[in-house]
């Protein structure tokens, strides 16, 4: 069963317009740098993109923002992209801002086929408003609905033709949940390897979520905030 | 004399209990890893996917694969462990962490606290903090007793966007250790030097006080 | 002439298709991995946490680590992956898997099925088949057409505790193929030398025949 | 932070009749073979047990329910066991049969703090009856609520002195979401090792779920049908 295609650009085939993308990354830790790049250079647009973070300003979903390629962000935190903060002040851009543990459950209950469930999370908050609360053990909850979409855009550490996926350290964050979320699910990896090379005790994400995988090029993998020990 | 950044961090760092798991919010409560007590097991978890905080790299040696909540640099130390954002919130609302310390706008004398939207002028997103002041067991606010402008940040009620409600239990500031009880601001010490009558002055809701306030001992 | 256990495995595996990954039920499903055409990649799921099962092991080289949902002893193929039982059931709910294959006691002309329990007699549970069949996005059910006493276990409803409701999409017994459709069972193929009026027969609703129904190829 | 004791006797300190237990395992793959023997010798009765099967009739939980120390059985399969069945016909065992997806997943909740959940696994059936169902996508669900354990016991192929697990082959199974919804968890392991021997990108139970660990002895690992090519 092999997923293997070319590169970034063969991977987006078919998306289009108007659909929603799950983006994988913590702030620009574990992003898929590749398929980002293909979408820049893309002429879509009116994208719902999903992640928990909005990138920075000229890297990462900061540079499809500067393209107002992106109609909706689905996010959590979205700081450190000023170009973010200008276009969701003045109305351009639509933002649903989400707590970061609901938007991992409801991204893993889109790929689980779980579609609401409860949770604590901002039940009192703007966050709750609108939504149907309900007490469980003494506490209030709110329920909260699955995600899902069109296309997931994932960045793994290795992975093989079958499209079974290992992340590296912190780099793993949405990625892994995402990976079950897609109708189609693309997985850009550092490294690529034919099937059964990987150890199957080691296996994040098992092939089935994965329909495109390749290796990609040229990482930067940038660093936000270096901090050293002094 | 009302404590610096380090002076709030060290005094939080008192109630760590040995066997503790803990979430360290961005800005002081970071600071907090830094006075855990010599002999005392804590290990911190970062909600991006990581059990087992180390400091931060020597120069040179930072791995833009391997960082924190706050997207520092870190490093790991014996027995960590990664995992994705869904089981790491599992442990947080789970209640697997024993201790939560975050920073706040403000915070209510209910336990109310606003952390993440100032109308109009910032909006930054919850992050995860929404997550963990409803579901950790323990809570402890750090921050300064007031804001730039000298208006207090510990009142009967927020004006700003809440981040959860009835959930913090204690508030840490550069003034005093402050309990949150049925009875609402319980003054439980001061810092060095830093009379009850100013604390009380730079308070937004009333304060119990028992007997005498001792002052920490940091 | 009815085919046997083989013979119904062998018409399933003409429904596999390249790139399926699919779940087999314990009994005649299983032996269905015996007859995935030559050249044809098919991945088969086992629900208690195997994606890409092997053959049996070869003597002597059986590992108790290492088994089937039916708790037979397996071996992986290349690119196989291990997991736990939630995240298997999110694979299965999740509508990752293309095909599962399942026994019935009864299945309906509406695609309800009861496999489970025989009440007062045999309660073993439903194991992972309740999840399976509300969530795979084609459902085959392998089962012989009629019971040990030669009652119909095609029929217009179950007298059995159900398994799913509206879930069976085909059938494929020892006597036929048949489809269910909008209008309920509607037959597609006959084993070989067995006649239309025997299906009909042995069958307890009524079946749509439309025009000529081919022979199985086998 | 070590949390290693002794064996099982130690391990089962504080273990009360008529508590509640999860015990991983599927079928006899991946089963605490040392705790539950340190069940059978303890005086602990009136037990709820939750497990996907209820082992065979002379090994695993088989060996419980003949010394009739189980009062209920939380499962989802429990053929292979006509002790089993004697004492359920009979009404002398109280069983709550769950479908094995809703059963792995109401356990995951339980330690992920969702207190409730849809799943389709079930709608129409008698598991349904007395369940609230909602529609959902134009497919019917049932709300399905989180288990928790005062005690989970599991067992793991390697595990360090700070709990962290790693699972092997399918012996993983329940043994995962069991480990995070015990209010304490008992980890048996094949193979303890000091913290900081286990690569932390293949740790399958971060430590934090586990309460207290040792590492087993004289494991049988039965196999309960022995099958081999022809």
């Amino acid at each position: 069963m092999n997923k293997v295609v070319k590169d970034a650009s063969e991977a987006i085939k078919g998306m289009e317009s108007g659909q929603t993308l799950m983006l994988g990354g913590f702030g620009l830790c574990g992003i898929p740098e590749n398929t980002i790049k293909a979408l820049v250079a893309s002429e879509l647009k009116d994208l719902t993109c999903i992640s928990n973070n909005a990138g920075v300003d000229n890297f990462g979903l900061g540079a499809l923002l500067r393209k107002h390629q992106i109609k909706k962000m689905v996010s959590s935190y979205v700081g450190e992209n000023k170009e973010f903060e200008r276009q969701m002040l003045s109305g351009e851009l639509e933002v649903d801002l989400v707590p970061q543990g609901t938007l991992a459950e409801r991204i893993r209950a889109g790929g689980a086929g779980i579609p609401a469930f409860y949770v604590p999370a901002g039940y009192g908050t703007e966050v709750g408003e609108g939504k149907e609360s309900r007490e469980f053990n003494g506490k209030m909850h709110l329920l909260e609905h699955a995600l899902t979409a069109d296309f997931a855009v994932i960045k793994a550490w290795k992975g093989d033709a079958m499209g079974n996926l290992i992340f590296r350290e912190t780099a793993n964050n949405f990625n892994q949940p995402m990976a079950m979320a897609g109708k189609i699910t693309i997985a850009e990896v550092e490294e690529l390897v034919p099937a059964g090379e990987l150890d199957p005790n080691q296996i994040h994400t098992p092939g089935v979520f994965v329909q495109r995988i390749f290796q990609g090029v040229d990482y930067e993998k940038r660093i936000e905030f270096e901090t050293v020990r002094e | 004399m009302s404590l610096d950044k380090n002076g709030i961090a060290k005094r939080i760092a008192q109630e760590l209990q040995d066997g503790y798991y803990v979430n360290l919010g961005i800005g002081i409560p970071t600071l907090v890893a830094n006075y855990v007590p010599d002999g005392m097991d804590v290990v911190l978890q970062s909600e991006n996917g990581l059990l087992g905080i180390g400091p931060f790299p020597e120069k040179g040696k930072a791995d833009a694969d391997l960082i924190n909540a706050g997207k520092q640099t870190v490093t790991t130390i014996a027995g960590s462990s990664f995992f994705d954002s869904s089981l790491s919130f599992a442990m947080i609302r789970g209640g697997h962490i024993d201790l939560t310390v975050l920073g706040a706008f403000e915070v209510t004398d209910k336990g109310d606290i606003s952390s993440w939207k100032i109308p109009g002028k910032m909006v930054k997103g919850m992050g995860g903090a929404m997550d963990l002041v409803a579901a950790a067991k323990n809570i402890i606010v750090a921050t300064t007793h007031t804001d730039r402008n000298g208006n207090p940040k510990l009142k009967a009620a927020c004006s700003l966007p809440l981040t959860g409600v009835n959930c913090v239990k204690k508030i840490v500031s550069d003034l005093a250790v402050i309990e949150i009880t049925e009875k609402g601001f319980k003054l439980l010490e001061r810092a060095p030097g830093v009379s009850v009558e100013e604390i009380v002055e730079k308070t937004g809701a009333p304060l119990v006080i028992d007997g005498e306030i001792p002052e920490m001992q940091i």
